[in-house]
């Protein structure tokens, strides 16, 4: 298990290489990639992601533990930025290692689904003539209830 | 007590961290507290819904003992991913 | 869309950051990769993968094409390997990206489904004394019945 | 029409294809005309619940029209991924 909160970009085929190489006796593995998008209207300059140092990791931690104990998992992997990124730099990574493909994905699902709206980050998205902080979705609140 | 802020509430009162030397027993106790302290406190606080405390680094309820508490820190719904 | 079906290696490193940077507007990329299991009793040797050339390309296709239209997807990859392997091998991966997390995670275990029952490749694991045509589990056949 | 074999049952028949010259009207009654041939098509044939069969590259059902297919191949169930 292994879980990087950071300021520095992280480089997605270097570490989905890595992850998946230590494993042994895994069938499957299941990466997440989620990337600052470009919301269209052509001025999303940067998105800013504050969070709360200490907490992070604890809560991160937590959530990883908390799909270990419920899928039969080898290995996970999260990596959380944050500070100012750009429009198509990547945010953060989940990976998951498991013998049959479902409980590989189900736990990435998990991670993703608690990482959203349990772990204390806050994004903030910044344009030209503006910067606000993302509102919470209630979608993502609702997901929490599938597990 | 540290009492913690971040993202808007952050932004809202100023400053990222205040040091409580009173012994609130409750979260709301601590809310009232510094609710009553400035117009941007009262501002930051005004609708809880839209709020989530932790205390010592673990998410809680408004309604929740503070006995013992370290660190206590407001912030809005994360959204994180 | 782009869909390989190949007796070479593939780089999942090199793969999966391809695919996550020849994206636009997506903010969610899902891969999933399938690796050679030692089975554990410590003499699975080698994999054998055979498939149907021709039949092959066409039903990942029609199985690309039909997750495309059941979700909103930015793109698509699978890459499938055939001949031989050995134990830690990646055997195939396919990776999504979409605006959200729901479409690409749903549309990359569509993916899987119907490429583990309806892709025409079989398995073959060699051990040491044996070599033995990899069975169809009743579980894959039912994963099918929840699209 | 070429028919074609694939796994355990192009194995259990010794080679991977046949070139038919008959013209049966469904995959039942090609089937029935391999299981005519020889012990070890009677036996790849034996249990049909085992086999798959696709006509002309897309998976159909043994009692399918093969009116002007070109290419029916069988094998058992996929087991890709």
């Amino acid at each position: 298990m292994e879980i990087r909160v950071q300021d520095a970009p992280f480089d997605l085929g270097l570490e989905a290489t890595r992850f998946a190489e230590r494993q042994t006796g895994m069938g499957a593995v299941v990466t997440f990639t989620g990337i600052v998008r470009d919301l269209g209207e052509g001025d999303l300059h940067a998105m800013e992601i504050e969070h709360y140092p200490g907490m992070t990791e604890k809560a991160l931690e937590e959530i990883a533990r908390e799909a270990a104990n419920r899928w039969s998992l080898g290995d996970i992997l999260i990596i959380h930025r944050h500070g100012v990124l750009r429009a198509q730099d990547m945010i953060m990574m989940v990976a998951t290692a498991s013998k049959h493909r479902v409980d590989a994905f189900q736990a990435a699902e998990f991670l993703m689904d608690f990482l959203k709206s349990r772990a204390p980050f806050w994004k903030k998205e910044i344009s030209a003539e503006k910067a606000d902080w993302v509102a919470a979705r209630d979608e993502d609140e609702d997901a929490l209830k599938r597990w | 007590m540290d009492v913690l802020y971040f993202a808007w509430v952050r932004e809202r009162i100023g400053h990222p961290k205040d040091r409580i030397d009173t012994n609130p027993a409750t979260v709301m106790d601590l809310v009232e507290e510094l609710r009553g302290r400035e117009d941007r406190y009262a501002a930051a606080f005004a609708d809880l819904s839209a709020l989530r405390v932790a205390i010592d680094q673990e998410l809680s309820d408004f309604d929740a003992s503070l006995d013992g508490a370290r660190e206590v820190a407001f912030f809005p719904p994360m959204t994180g991913g």
